[in-house]
């Protein structure tokens, strides 16, 4: 094979086998040091939990993906493409330019039970984000999330100093012996973990001045939660056949307690958890 | 936990990457290259001094001169030195490592020392004498006709009833008959080299017969035609083949001689035998079937009378045993209707090789003939595979407690029946002759060297016998005071290894002489004994009928059946031959 | 985690690879489902290992009959396993998106196929550890030279293409990094599909010159264009179109086992309408092959065509069966739109046009060694003993167990979750 | 038929055998086997598992049945062994015109042995074994083969190696040809078989195959055999060649 090999001979046929045989190593070799450094490079630009989330959402049903604006009726029937990261999406851009943003409000509304709270933002992992003081920012779970993880056996958040990153795991609730992963609303230094008693779980010092483009706020929590229960009954009710989870129009407490058998799913599910 | 199991992982990646950067990986490919070349159970050739050195092969009676290479003195090929060889001779080196090979001495299948069947023989020997009885000593030798032979006939004659035992054989069963028709002690042979028609009636001649290698060259200079139920290999190669009836040997021989005297074909020699007349009235009755077409046995037997000289030998099968005594007498006198008796290309006299005179020893008896349970203690002499005796022949003979002892090559021949075993030397251990072969038309003498050292335990039966007998008698012994005999009589010429021309035997001192044996020399006698008559057409008492022909029990003559484990080569390897005495798979080659 | 592993912890923990919104039978089931085939696994091993540690005088090959069942199962195996590189080609060179709902699934029967063939041919030949000096001594004019560099290059391949599969399992993927290299590699399959379709191209029909280029198998041996015999092309075609045949039939046999829907409809008909138009480009050309090998070929060689067909039991059947039963039959039933949207008439098609490949390799390994070149031979007879039966069926097993892990925890039809939702349609 | 070497430099070994001589006793394949150190067969080997560098076949030609030696034919155009092997471990010796297998290098693929049209080629089935100490009796010339290998007749190599030292010794330069006889030759009792460089064309054998009497088998396969067979007979030339080639 090579030239220093007892027999080798410099042969028109043995320069085209051996040139195509080495070009197609080189091209593999070549192709895969590439995908290595550009995962390297993405680790470097903190990038890598973007692209890791960005992998994981495309595995996500059709269903879970449904744009912002098509969840209120703007770009009906759209799929969100770019990983529900609204700062980076052309579109939301655009739509924003058109003064489309919706509001953030106060009180809350009364959703199938539920009270959904509107002085705050809400990310598609059943998260909400409610600025404090100091440029901290309290996370915590909502009405939906609370129901569906009911009492945790326990959360597992990152210790204080920890960099969250948007749509990276925030922390863990464990229940019925298996864990399920908490999408983290916003980037920022973890400062302080709440204890169970508390309505949030973390607190965080995001940059400043606090992004929110990609959290839904107004309007759209209301759309999105209408879009959610119905995902719900959908998730929970499928393969056995079990009955919705409604009882009445008003959904259960404790799903953990209710179905301990189907919580990891259906609570992966609602999640965007895979 | 999760993390560890990462760290593992990351750790296993890592190592694995950084491998292919350390030597190892490429050591590893080139040591596995180097050990698939060279695995530890792979036989290593031998190292040392390559020599060459002329000898005999002397696994059969064909003699034939070999030129056997060594590394080390251990040789490593017999490759003909002048004359052809057979496939047996080509791996004849290989019998004293045969996996079948006996190197210790055993007693009832079990390993014992050597020295305890001397004594036990010694003490058998001491109770026929104390006994005074008719029991007798006898040594049944399976390789009869060699020096050795004769060394224990003459030790016989020092022992009490002393007896010596030749096994049936059926190999020159024509030539012995032929000699009988002759006047005086004139052994006939087969001139196969310049006869020019041969009758071969179930005579293996195309597989180990004779001389193999040389009768394979002359097969083609001569017409063949064979006689024989079954497709065998003679038949194969044969110009023409006869299917006869099973059993029919005799008829066909009887129908041959009839037309020929019918035709008047017969030799004159034939018509001045004395019992001419009581032949021609034995032959009407001998006639029968045979399965050919009348004309087709006309042919044949005007071929014969035309295409001389012209032979017939009819020694039998070894797989199904010898013909029965008539049929051997029609094979004679065939011979001598056809005019070959006597004749060169027929069955030409043959001279004896000379004996010192003081060799005279016990009668050669034929082991059918000795009386039943007459051997009070009985040594086999098994130099050699390939000896087959039906045991229950010997068996009738023995007496009630009578003690069998042997010295064989090995321990799965008739020598299994023995209750003292002792290896034997074999082939290229040990210095040793040949009888003459039946197609040998002059008297020679060939011997092979020693060329290794035979087992610890080996003892020869010359030896054995010679130590019962209380004297020193070695076979190398007795075959220099053989030589040392036809040097003093002064016949015949001596061929150096590697010479062409032969020097009289005169021109040689007698030290000479035999130095000149042992290094692969030839001595040869012939003698033109042209003009011998027959003095009969087919000896006295034998009738011709064509009763079947009794089932033989089977018995061959000394052939080395297996030699070598390389002549696996043609039995199983290839569809060539079958294996001694199974019957042929039938069908064509692959 | 102190505590000690219960077995319904177990099989929580096992139930947490799976991923969520698909359904799998509960472990023990799956075991269950497993044990045979790692008993069938076990004894296959042992058979290899009998041949590997004594020799391969424990198959019934011999020097007549040179190659055996286990060339024969190469053959077909990586014959099979070509939906691999094809469904591959089609999804990233021919953007056949339709392609996406199988294409994992493929890569998995692709690598069963090729490492299931690579693992059998160690044990076949005599000296496996020697296998690399192929690379290092390489005669390029040798067909098998051709096949084992790109058979090796293109294990290679679906290695590397398996990685984003197993790496989506639902454990794996939470670890940032392989998601990430995960994420990167998926986006140049499109390089890998393209260098897979190249080596496939060639090891196919080098599997195929093999043969042709035997001119002392009159047989097997085909003119051809350059140095490539006509066989080369035929093995390719074949392949390309029995690969999404079988694609199509191991996704069903998957749908039957599982009891769940994993692809749309209408996938089954677009891998049936590909199969069956290029089944029938390989018929025509079959055809036009086999009328010039009779009339021309081998007649020069001294061979009448008319003396391949008279060794019992290869007769004329086989050829007829070759080219009609399993050739033109399947190619219409798979082509004809009305025939092919009963599933299962395009099941049958599909199954008839895997037969078909397999036979033609069967023929073109065991008919082209049976039959006598030398004027006095006899028609050799073969039978694979017990050792070599066991060797294909631990391939066998092998493939069925890494398939079933695979489906088992990880992804291989990303169409599944979407139709347990209620098969949404795109 | 023959090609010409005008320099005469290298030799191209070719051998003629005459099938009406042979009568099938297989001398060839014992010498042969203790010539190349081909151990003794495998319990249960048979004609087609066997271990055979020549191989003597009995045909039935309708009358007298024909034996026919066959071993590597040496053929020299588009050798279809070289061809084919994978690894290069088939070479066809510009020196002397042999195809040469070298054992160390084979894989036991055994395309080889199929590409064959001759059944020429062999592969090792098992270990090769000797009885006890019967490797003391191997022929130091040549090396024993391991299990999974392929081996074939290459003109007796050992005897040709061993006849060029000799002739390196005696003062000859260069490469060659080299009178020696392979071990079947030497061996043929009925000495059907004559060995001798092609390329010499005051050779018997040269003059014998350029008499026209000889012939090749398979020659429609166009694969240049150098080894040569005759026969006075129709039926065994029919029987031998088939009816296209005859």
């Amino acid at each position: 094979m090579f030239p220093w090999v007892y027999g080798f001979e410099w042969t028109a046929g043995r320069i085209v086998f051996l040139g195509i045989f080495f070009s197609v190593l080189l091209v593999m070799f070549l192709t895969v040091a590439f995908v290595f450094l550009k995962s390297a490079v993405h680790f470097r630009t903190g990038r890598a939990y973007f692209i890791q989330w960005k992998s994981l959402f495309h595995e996500l049903p059709r269903a879970s993906r449904a744009c912002r604006h098509a969840l209120t009726g703007h770009l009906p029937g759209r799929v969100c493409e770019g990983a529900f990261e609204c700062r980076e999406c052309s579109k939301h851009g655009e739509l924003l330019e058109q003064g489309r943003e919706a509001a953030i409000g106060a009180g809350a509304e009364e959703i199938m039970g539920m009270t959904v709270p509107l002085d705050r933002y809400y990310h598609r992992g059943h998260c909400w984000v409610k600025p404090l003081k100091k440029g901290l920012v309290a996370v915590g779970l909502d009405e939906l999330g609370r129901r569906l993880v009911g009492r945790p056996d326990a959360v597992e958040t990152p210790p204080p100093g920890t960099w969250l990153v948007a749509n990276s795991t925030a922390f863990w609730v464990k229940r019925n012996g298996t864990a399920v992963r908490v999408l983290a609303p916003v980037d920022g230094e973890v400062i302080a973990a709440g204890g169970p008693s508390d309505d949030w779980i973390l607190k965080v010092r995001p940059p400043a001045p606090l992004d929110t483009r990609h959290l839904l706020r107004g309007d759209e929590v209301r759309a999105w939660y209408r879009r959610e229960v119905e995902r719900l009954e959908l998730i929970a009710g499928r393969a056995d056949g079990a009955p919705a989870l409604a009882d009445g129009g008003e959904l259960c407490a404790d799903l953990g307690e209710a179905f301990p058998e189907r919580w990891d799913a259906v609570c992966g599910e609602m999640l965007l958890d895979t | 936990m999760g993390s560890s199991r990462r760290r593992l992982l990351q750790l296993a990646g890592g190592a694995g990457a950084g491998l292919i950067f350390t030597p190892a990986p490429w050591r590893l490919l080139g040591d596995s290259a180097i050990w698939t070349q060279n695995w530890s159970w792979l036989p290593k050739t031998p190292r040392g001094a390559l020599t060459s050195r002329a000898t005999h092969c002397t696994l059969c009676p064909a003699g034939c001169a070999v030129c056997a290479r060594s590394v080390g003195g251990i040789p490593t090929g017999l490759w003909p030195a002048g004359e052809p060889l057979c496939p047996a001779g080509f791996a004849g080196h290989h019998l004293a490592w045969h996996p079948q090979r006996l190197r210790e001495a055993r007693h009832d299948g079990s390993p014992d020392a050597a020295a305890n069947e001397v004594e036990a023989l010694r003490g058998r020997l001491e109770a026929i004498r104390a006994r005074r009885s008719r029991e007798c000593f006898a040594v049944l030798d399976l390789a009869p006709g060699r020096t050795a032979s004769l060394i224990h006939r003459r030790l016989l004659a020092r022992i009490d009833n002393g007896a010596y035992l030749e096994p049936p054989a059926i190999e020159g069963a024509t030539a012995r008959a032929v000699s009988a028709l002759l006047p005086g002690n004139v052994r006939a042979a087969l001139d196969l080299q310049r006869t020019k028609t041969l009758l071969s009636v179930g005579t293996p001649v195309a597989d180990g017969w004779g001389s193999p290698a040389r009768v394979t060259r002359a097969l083609r200079r001569f017409r063949l035609v064979h006689a024989e139920a079954q497709q065998s290999r003679a038949a194969d190669i044969a110009d023409e083949w006869l299917r006869i009836h099973p059993g029919s040997e005799t008829a066909l021989l009887a129908g041959i001689a009839g037309i020929l005297i019918e035709e008047g074909l017969e030799s004159p020699s034939a018509r001045r035998c004395p019992d001419y007349g009581e032949f021609r009235a034995a032959l009407r009755r001998a006639r029968g079937e045979t399965g050919l077409a009348p004309d087709r046995l006309r042919q044949l037997a005007r071929t014969l009378a035309r295409e001389q000289p012209a032979a017939v030998v009819a020694d039998g099968d070894p797989a199904n045993g010898p013909y029965a005594p008539e049929t051997q007498a029609a094979a004679a006198a065939l011979n001598v209707l056809l005019g070959a008796v006597g004749v060169p290309g027929g069955f030409a006299p043959r001279m004896e090789v000379p004996a010192p005179n003081e060799w005279a020893g016990v009668p050669v008896s034929a082991i059918e003939s000795l009386e039943d349970g007459s051997i009070g203690a009985l040594l086999i002499d098994e130099p050699l595979p390939g000896c087959s005796l039906p045991w229950t022949l010997v068996e009738r003979k023995l007496a009630k407690d009578a003690l069998v002892a042997a010295c064989a090559w090995s321990a799965v021949g008739v020598s299994r029946r023995a209750e003292w075993i002792v290896p034997a030397p074999v082939f290229l251990e040990t210095l040793q002759d040949t009888p003459p072969a039946p197609d040998a038309v002059e008297a020679s003498f060939r011997i092979s060297d020693a060329f290794l050292p035979p087992p610890p335990d080996a003892i020869d039966a010359v030896t054995l016998l010679a130590r019962l007998a209380g004297e020193e008698m070695a076979p190398a012994k007795a075959l220099e005071e053989r030589a040392a005999a036809i040097h003093a009589s002064g016949n015949g010429a001596l061929t150096k290894a590697g010479d062409a021309e032969a020097l009289p035997v005169t021109a040689l001192d007698s030290a000479e002489f035999w130095q000149s044996l042992k290094d692969g020399g030839e001595w040869r006698w012939s003698k033109e004994t042209g003009g011998v008559e027959p003095a009969r057409l087919f000896p006295p008492g034998a009738g011709l009928s064509v009763e079947p022909v009794r089932a033989a029990e089977r018995v061959s003559g000394w052939r080395p059946a297996g030699v070598s484990p390389l002549l696996a080569k043609l039995w199983q390897e290839s569809e060539l031959k079958e294996r001694p005495g199974a019957p042929r798979a039938g069908g064509s080659a692959s | 985690m102190t505590t000690a592993l219960t077995p319904s912890m177990l099989l929580q923990r096992e139930r947490e690879l799976i991923r969520r919104g698909v359904d799998r039978c509960p472990l023990p089931q799956f075991l269950m489902w497993t044990a045979p085939w790692f008993a069938l696994l076990v004894f296959g091993c042992y058979a290899a290992w009998l041949c590997l540690s004594q020799g391969l005088f424990h198959t019934n090959m011999d020097n007549q009959y040179a190659f055996g069942l286990w060339i024969f199962l190469d053959l077909a195996v990586i014959a099979l396993g070509a939906g691999a590189f094809f469904t591959g080609f089609l999804l990233y060179v021919a953007r056949k998106q339709e392609m996406k709902a199988v294409i994992n699934s493929a890569v998995v029967i692709g690598l069963v196929c090729y490492s299931g063939a690579v693992a059998v041919l160690m044990v076949d030949v005599g000296q496996p550890l020697r296998a690399w000096f192929t690379f290092w001594h390489p005669n390029v004019h040798s067909m098998l030279t051709e096949v084992t560099f790109c058979i090796t290059a293109y294990l290679t391949v679906l290695l590397i293409e398996y990685l984003p599969v197993a790496l989506k399992n639902r454990k794996l993927c939470r670890v940032t990094r392989y998601a990430v290299f995960e994420y990167e590699l998926h986006r140049l399959m499109v390089v890998f599909a393209l260098l897979g379709a190249f080596l496939s191209f060639f090891h196919q029909g080098s599997l195929g010159g093999l043969y042709g280029v035997l001119r002392g198998r009159p047989f097997a041996f085909r003119e051809g264009f350059g140095i490539w015999p006509s066989t080369f092309f035929l093995f390719i075609v074949s392949a390309a179109a029995v690969g999404p045949s079988f694609i199509a039939l191991t996704t069903w046999i998957t749908e039957k086992l599982s009891g769940h829907r994993l692809v749309e409809g209408r996938v089954y008909d677009t891998l049936a309408r590909i199969s069956g138009k290029i089944l029938l480009v390989y018929v025509a050309l079959k055809a036009a092959d086999t009328l010039v090998w009779m009339n021309a070929t081998a007649p020069a060689r001294g061979f009448a065509a008319r003396g391949f067909y008279e060794t019992q039991p290869f007769g004329t059947w086989i050829l007829l069966a070759e080219i009609g039963v399993f050739g033109l039959l399947p190619g219409w039933l798979l082509v004809s739109r009305r025939a092919r949207a009963s599933r299962a008439v395009l099941l049958c098609g599909a199954a008839l046009a895997c037969a078909g490949v397999a036979l033609n390799r069967f023929v073109m390994t065991i008919q082209t060694l049976a039959l006598p070149t030398l004027p006095f031979e006899r028609p050799a007879q073969y039978w694979p003993s017990w050792q070599e039966a066991g060797t294909f069926l631990a391939v066998i097993a092998f493939g069925v167990l890494v398939y079933s892990f695979s489906f088992r925890y990880l992804t291989l039809f990303p169409q599944e979750r979407e139709l347990a939702f209620g098969g949404e349609k795109e | 038929m023959i090609r010409k070497n005008a320099e005469g430099k290298h030799a191209r070994y070719g051998m003629l055998i005459d099938l009406d001589r042979c009568d099938g006793c297989g001398a060839c394949m014992v010498a042969c086997a203790v010539e190349n150190n081909i151990p003794p067969g495998r319990p249960g080997a048979n004609a087609r598992t066997g271990l055979n560098w020549i191989k003597v076949h009995r045909i039935e030609t309708g009358g007298r049945p024909a034996f026919l030696p066959i071993m590597c034919q040496q053929c020299e155009d588009e050798t279809p062994c070289v061809e084919v092997c994978p690894q290069n471990a088939v070479e066809l010796d510009p020196a002397t015109g042999v195809v040469g297998q070298i054992p160390q290098r084979c894989l036991g693929c055994r395309y080889c042995v199929t590409a064959c049209p001759y059944h020429a080629r062999v592969f090792n089935w098992g270990d090769p074994e000797w009885p006890a100490g019967m490797e003391k009796t191997l022929n130091p010339l040549v090396s024993p083969r391991m299990r999974g290998v392929v081996e074939k007749c290459n003109f007796c190599h050992g005897r040709w190696h061993a006849a060029r030292e000799k002739a390196a010794a005696d003062g000859s330069t260069g490469n060659g040809p080299v009178n020696y006889v392979p071990a079947c030759v030497e061996a043929c009792p009925a000495g059907a078989m004559a060995f001798g460089d092609l390329n010499d064309p005051d050779s018997a054998l040269t003059r014998a195959v350029a008499a026209g009497e000889a012939f090749r088998l398979l020659d429609l396969l166009q694969t240049g055999p150098k080894t040569f067979y005759k026969t006075a007979f129709a039926a065994v030339r029919k029987g031998v060649a088939g009816e296209r080639d005859a």
